[in-house]
C-alpha cells in the first residue's frame, strides 16, 4: 500500500471524528438522563463536558487543514475530509444545544413535570437520542442505507415536535398556571425545540455520510 | 648495402666509410611489351629522360607521347641512370616518380607509352628490356662490360670491417655467396672482366 | 523493527591512510599517462623542428616559393623549392574533401535517417570496416584499376590529381560517414519531433534542424577526413605520380608533402634529409592552420 | 457522463487499438474530445496516454513496428487512413513535448520555422506571425528586444512557451501537450497553465499530465488511462471528487501498489 503515512493520518482523523461523536452522544444521553432524573449536578457536569467537545472540534479541523494542504486528497479521501470538516460543526452545534438544554434543566423547578402526554414526549426524546447515536454509527460504518432513513425519521420528529408544542400551548391556554409553571413550560418548549434542532444536525450528518460514501451531493440542493 | 657510389657529402660526413663491391647490376631500360621499339642509343635514352625527346616517333616509334617513369631522388638506380646515361644532366620534371622497382615495373607493364628503368635482375615478362646501342642486357654483356648501363653493388662499413660484418663480407665474396647472387641474376664480381 | 544501520561503534569518519594512498596513486598514474602522451607529442614536434628548422631558416622563403626541386647533392648547390609539392598537397586534399564531404554527409543522412533498420545493420559495419582497410590496399586498387582507367579514358600517365582524389575521397568517406552519422543520430529526438510536430516534412526536418544541429559533429568529421587526406601517404604515393610540377590539369601527375617525404627519406642524407624535415614542418603548419580554421567554423556553429 | 453529447466534438476516437510489436499499448479506446476545451489525460507511467496523443497527430509513425486499428475521426475523415496527408494533419494538430525542445536557432527563427517550411518567405509576414505567436504564448514582452538571441539562452519555462509559440505560428486547431510543464519549476508551470487556460478559447487542447492538480486546474474534462485502457472519462471535478471506477479511485487517491 502506497502512502502509508497518509493512510494512517486519514485513519486517525476518522477515529477522532468518531471519538468526538461518541463524546457528543454521551453528552446527549447524559443531559436527557439529567432531565429525566431532574439531576442538576449531572446537568452541570454535562455543561463542563462541552469544552472537551469544543477541543475536539479545533483539533479535528486542524487535522483536516493539514491533510488538505499537504496531501492533496482526492476522491473518497477528499470527501471523507470534507465530510469530517462539516460534521464536526454539526457535532459542535449539538454540543451547544446540549449545553442549552442543561442550562434550562438547572433553572427548572424540581422535579420536572411534563404537563402534556408523556408518551409523545418520551418518544421524541428517544427518537432524537437514537438519531444522534445512529448518525455517528453511520459515519463509522458507512451504512448509507441507514443514513438515507434519517430524513423520514426527522419528519416523524418534526411531527412529534409540532404536536407537543400544540398540546402545550393548549394546556397553557386552558389552565390557570402559576408563574413558575409557565416558566417551566417555556423551558420545556425550549428543550424540545433544541431536541428538534439536534435531530436536524443528525440528518445533516447522515446526508454527509451519503456524500462521503457515494459522492451523492443531495445536501447541496 | 648501396647501389649508388658514395656521394661527396656522405664521404665528408663519414670519412671512414669503406665500400666493398660484391656484384655488378645492369640497369635495364624497360618499355611496355606492346611498344615496337626494341633498341635505343645512349643519346636517345638520355634525351628521353632529360625531356629533349617527348614522342616515340622521334625515335622511330608510333606517334605517342613518351611517359617517363623515374625513381625517387636518392635512389641508386636513378643515381646510376643520371651518372651513366644523363652524364650528370638533370631529369625532366615531366615524368612521374615511383617509389620502388616493383612500382616502376608494374606501371610500365600497364602503360604502352611508358619508359622506365629497373635493375636487370628484376626484369620479367611483363615488360620489355631495350637493347642499348644494340646490346641486349644479359648476364654476359653485363659481365663483359658491353652493356653500358651498369653499376656496382656495394657493402659499406664504417671503418675496416670486423667481426660479424667482416664474416658476412667474406661469405658474400666466397664462391657460395657469389652463387647466391648469380641465382638472383646479379653478375658475380668474380665474373666481371677487368674494367 | 530491524535496524538496517550497521553498527558504527568505533568507526572513525577520518579517511584511512590506505584509502588515501590508493586514491592518490590512481590519480598519479592517470596524470602520468596524460603527461606522457602530451610529452610524446611535444617530443615529436621538437624533433621535427630541431631537424628541419635550421634548414628552413637557411633556405628562407625560396624553399616555399621556388619550383625547382633537385635536392640530391650530386650538384653542389641543391635546389630546394617545394612550391609545386605544397600546391599538390593542397589540391589533392581540398579536392578529396570537396568530393568526400557532400557524398559522406549524404551517406550519413541516409544511414541516420532514411535507411531502414536492416539496411543500416548491414551498411554501418561495412562503412566502419572500410575505415580499417590499410591504405596500401587502396593504393594498390588505385594503381590497378583507377590509374589504368584514367589513362584509358583521358590519356597521359593515369597517375594524376584525379586518381589521388578518387582514392582519397574513398578513404576519407568512412571517417566522414561514421562520425556524421553518429552526430546526426545524437541530435536529441526532441528536435526532430518538434519539427515534425509542426508539420515540417522529413526532408525539411533533416535540412533545417537535424543537419544544423549536428553541424559541429559533421564539421569535426570533415576535419578528421581532411586530416586523413592531407596526412595520407602510401595510397597517394602509389597513384599521384609524384611529379614535382604544378599540375596543369586534373589528369596530370602531382606530388604531396607526405608522399615526397616518404619517397625520399629512405636514401636522403645531409641537407636533403634536413630539407625533408623542413617539409615536415610545412606539413605540420598546414595541418594546424586547416584544423584551426575548421575549429573556428565549428565553434561559430555551436554558438547557438 | 455523456461528455460527447454536451458540446461539439473535435476529435472522435472509436475502437482504437495499438500494438508495439506484440505488446498492446492501447485497448479499445473510445473517446470524444470536446472542441475548445482542455482535456487532460492522466494515468500512471506506461498507461498509454502519451502513445494515445501521439496517435492523434500520427507521431507514432516514427516508431517501428506499430500496428493500429480503429478510427480517429477529425474533420470528417479517419486520420489513420494511409492516404492522410500527415504533414497537413500536423499543421492542424500540433504537439508540444515534455522537454522544451527549441531548435538551436534564434528565438525569431524558432517561431518562424513553421511558417517558413510552409512557404512563407516575406520578411514582413514572418515578422507579423512571430509577433502574433509570441504574444499569444505570453512571451512577447519578455523577448521582444532579443529576438535574434539563441533560443537556448531562455529559461526552461520561456523555452516551453517559445515551443508553444512555435506551434501557434502554424495556426493549428488542436494542441497536443505531452506533460508540457513537468520539467519546469512551479512559477514557470503556473505561467504555462495560465497560458493553456487562455488558449482554450481558440484551440482544442489535449494535455497529458502526471500532475493531477494540474489537470484539475486547467482541464474541463479528464480521462484516466490505465494499462492501455481508457478507464474513466468525465468532467474533471467529477473524476477527482467521485470517480466511478475503483482503479480511478485508487489512482487519484494515490493508493496504487
Amino acid at each position: 500500500m502506497a502512502r502509508t503515512r497518509y493512510v494512517r493520518k486519514l485513519k486517525e482523523l476518522r477515529q477522532n471524528v468518531i471519538d468526538m461523536g461518541a463524546l457528543t452522544v454521551r453528552s446527549v444521553e447524559d443531559v436527557l438522563t439529567a432531565f429525566e432524573l431532574s439531576d442538576t449536578a449531572l446537568a452541570e457536569r454535562v455543561i463542563a463536558n462541552d469544552d472537551a467537545i469544543n477541543n475536539f472540534d479545533r483539533k479535528i479541523e486542524a487535522q483536516c487543514m493539514t491533510l488538505l494542504a499537504l496531501e492533496q486528497p482526492m476522491a473518497k479521501d477528499l470527501r471523507m475530509i470534507a465530510t469530517s470538516l462539516k460534521m464536526i460543526t454539526d457535532l459542535e452545534r449539538i454540543g451547544d444545544f446540549v449545553v442549552d438544554i442543561a442550562e434550562e434543566i438547572i433553572t427548572m423547578a424540581k422535579p420536572i413535570r411534563i404537563p402534556v402526554s408523556a408518551s409523545k414526549f418520551n418518544e421524541l426524546v428517544a427518537d432524537v437520542k437514537l438519531m444522534v447515536v445512529d448518525s455517528i454509527e453511520t459515519y463509522a460504518s458507512g451504512n448509507v442505507q441507514q443514513a438515507r432513513s434519517f430524513e423520514a425519521r426527522d419528519d416523524r420528529i418534526d411531527f412529534l415536535f409540532k404536536s407537543i408544542v400544540e398540546n402545550m400551548v393548549n394546556a397553557l391556554a386552558q389552565s390557570q398556571c402559576s408563574t413558575e409553571t409557565v416558566a417551566d413550560v417555556a423551558s420545556l418548549l425550549f428543550i424540545i425545540r433544541y431536541l428538534e434542532r439536534i435531530a436536524d444536525h443528525a440528518v445533516n450528518i447522515g446526508n454527509r455520510v451519503c456524500y462521503m460514501e457515494e459522492g451523492d451531493r443531495r445536501f447541496l440542493k | 648495402m648501396s647501389s649508388a657510389n658514395l656521394s661527396a657529402s656522405q664521404k665528408s660526413q663519414y670519412p671512414n666509410l669503406k665500400a666493398v663491391p660484391i656484384a655488378v647490376d645492369g640497369i635495364a631500360i624497360i618499355v611496355n611489351p606492346q611498344n615496337n621499339i626494341s633498341n635505343l642509343t645512349t643519346n636517345q635514352t638520355r634525351d628521353i629522360f632529360t625531356g629533349n625527346i617527348t614522342n616515340w616517333n622521334q625515335v622511330g616509334g608510333s606517334d605517342a607521347k613518351i611517359n617517363v617513369v623515374n625513381r625517387e631522388e636518392g635512389s641508386g638506380t636513378r643515381d646510376g641512370i643520371q651518372k651513366i646515361v644523363l652524364k650528370g644532366g638533370n631529369f625532366s620534371t615531366g615524368g612521374i616518380t615511383q617509389s620502388s622497382t616493383g612500382a616502376v615495373r608494374s606501371y610500365v607493364a600497364g602503360d604502352s607509352n611508358a619508359i622506365g628503368y629497373i635493375s636487370f635482375a628484376e626484369v620479367d615478362n611483363s615488360v620489355k628490356a631495350l637493347n642499348i646501342n644494340s646490346v641486349a642486357p644479359t648476364y654476359d654483356t653485363i659481365a663483359n662490360g658491353t652493356y653500358p648501363v651498369q653499376r656496382y653493388f656495394l657493402l659499406v662499413t664504417n671503418g675496416d670491417p670486423t667481426g660479424n660484418a667482416k664474416a658476412f663480407i667474406d661469405f658474400t665474396l666466397s664462391p657460395a655467396g657469389q652463387a647466391i647472387l648469380k641465382a638472383d641474376k646479379e653478375v658475380a664480381i668474380s665474373d666481371v672482366s677487368a674494367k | 523493527m530491524i535496524s538496517i544501520k550497521p553498527n558504527r561503534a568505533g568507526r572513525s569518519l577520518r579517511r584511512s591512510a590506505t584509502q588515501d594512498i590508493k586514491g592518490r596513486t590512481i590519480e598519479l598514474l592517470l596524470l602520468l599517462c596524460g603527461i606522457s602522451s602530451v610529452c610524446a607529442i611535444f617530443l615529436i614536434i621538437i624533433f621535427i623542428f630541431a631537424e628541419g628548422l635550421p634548414f628552413l631558416i637557411q633556405a628562407g622563403p625560396n624553399f616555399l616559393i621556388s619550383s625547382v626541386w633537385q635536392p640530391t647533392d650530386n650538384f653542389a648547390d641543391g635546389l630546394w623549392g617545394i612550391f609545386p609539392i605544397i600546391i599538390g598537397s593542397l589540391l589533392v586534399t581540398v579536392g578529396a574533401v570537396a568530393i568526400g564531404t557532400p557524398l559522406g554527409v549524404a551517406c550519413a543522412i541516409f544511414l541516420a535517417e532514411i535507411a531502414p533498420a536492416p539496411v543500416r545493420r548491414i551498411l554501418v559495419p561495412s562503412v566502419n570496416a572500410l575505415a580499417g582497410v590499410p591504405s596500401v590496399v587502396y593504393g594498390f586498387f588505385g594503381l590497378l584499376v583507377v590509374v589504368p582507367w584514367i589513362r584509358g579514358q583521358f590519356g597521359g600517365f593515369g597517375t594524376s590529381v584525379l586518381a589521388s582524389w578518387l582514392i582519397l575521397f574513398i578513404m576519407i568517406l568512412p571517417t566522414i560517414i561514421s562520425i556524421s552519422t553518429d552526430s546526426i543520430r545524437a541530435v536529441p529526438k526532441e528536435f526532430k519531433e518538434g519539427s515534425l510536430a509542426i508539420g515540417a516534412t522529413h526532408w525539411q526536418t533533416i535540412r533545417s534542424v537535424l543537419v544544423p544541429a549536428a553541424s559541429s559533429g559533421i564539421i569535426a568529421s570533415v576535419i578528421l577526413g581532411m586530416g586523413r587526406a592531407i596526412g595520407e601517404t602510401m595510397a597517394v604515393l602509389m597513384v599521384a605520380g609524384n611529379s614535382i610540377t604544378i599540375p596543369n590539369s586534373i589528369f596530370a601527375p602531382t606530388s604531396t608533402l607526405t608522399a615526397q617525404i616518404a619517397l625520399e627519406m629512405g636514401y636522403a642524407t645531409g641537407a636533403h634529409r634536413e630539407a625533408l624535415f623542413a617539409m615536415g614542418i610545412v606539413l605540420f603548419a598546414f595541418i594546424m592552420i586547416l584544423t584551426g580554421l575548421a575549429n573556428l567554423a565549428s565553434r561559430r556553429r555551436i554558438a547557438y | 457522463m455523456d461528455i460527447a453529447t454536451k458540446t461539439s466534438v473535435e476529435i472522435s476516437v472509436k475502437s482504437l487499438n495499438l500494438w508495439f510489436g506484440k505488446f498492446q499499448a492501447l485497448k479499445n479506446i473510445n473517446i470524444g474530445i470536446q472542441k475548445n476545451q482542455v482535456t487532460a489525460l492522466i494515468g500512471p507511467s506506461g498507461c498509454g496516454k502519451s502513445t494515445f496523443i501521439k496517435t492523434l497527430d500520427r507521431m507514432n509513425d516514427l516508431v517501428d513496428n506499430v500496428k493500429i486499428t480503429g478510427e480517429v475521426v477529425y474533420q470528417g475523415r479517419n486520420i489513420l487512413d494511409s492516404d492522410t496527408d500527415v504533414v497537413e494533419l500536423r499543421k492542424q494538430i500540433g504537439m508540444v513535448f515534455q522537454k522544451p525542445n527549441p531548435f538551436p536557432k534564434s528565438i525569431f527563427d524558432n517561431v518562424a520555422y513553421g511558417p517558413r517550411v510552409h512557404g512563407v518567405r516575406k520578411k514582413q509576414n514572418l515578422n507579423e506571425v512571430v509577433e502574433r505567436s509570441l504574444k499569444a504564448a505570453a512571451l512577447w514582452e519578455e523577448v521582444k528586444d532579443r529576438l535574434n538571441e539563441s533560443a537556448l539562452r531562455l529559461s526552461g519555462g520561456q523555452q516551453q512557451r517559445l515551443c508553444i509559440a512555435r506551434l501557434l505560428a502554424v495556426e493549428p486547431d488542436v494542441l497536443l501537450m505531452d506533460e508540457p510543464a513537468s520539467a519546469l519549476d512551479p512559477i514557470a508551470t503556473s505561467k504555462i497553465e495560465d497560458l493553456i487556460y487562455e488558449l482554450k478559447n481558440d484551440y482544442t487542447i489535449i494535455i497529458v499530465t502526471h500532475n493531477m492538480q494540474q489537470a484539475g486546474r486547467v482541464a474541463t474534462n479528464t480521462a484516466f488511462f490505465y494499462l492501455g485502457e481508457l478507464v474513466e472519462y468525465a468532467p474533471t471535478i467529477d473524476l477527482f471528487e467521485r470517480p466511478q471506477d475503483k482503479r480511478t479511485e485508487d489512482y487519484v487517491t494515490g493508493k496504487f501498489g
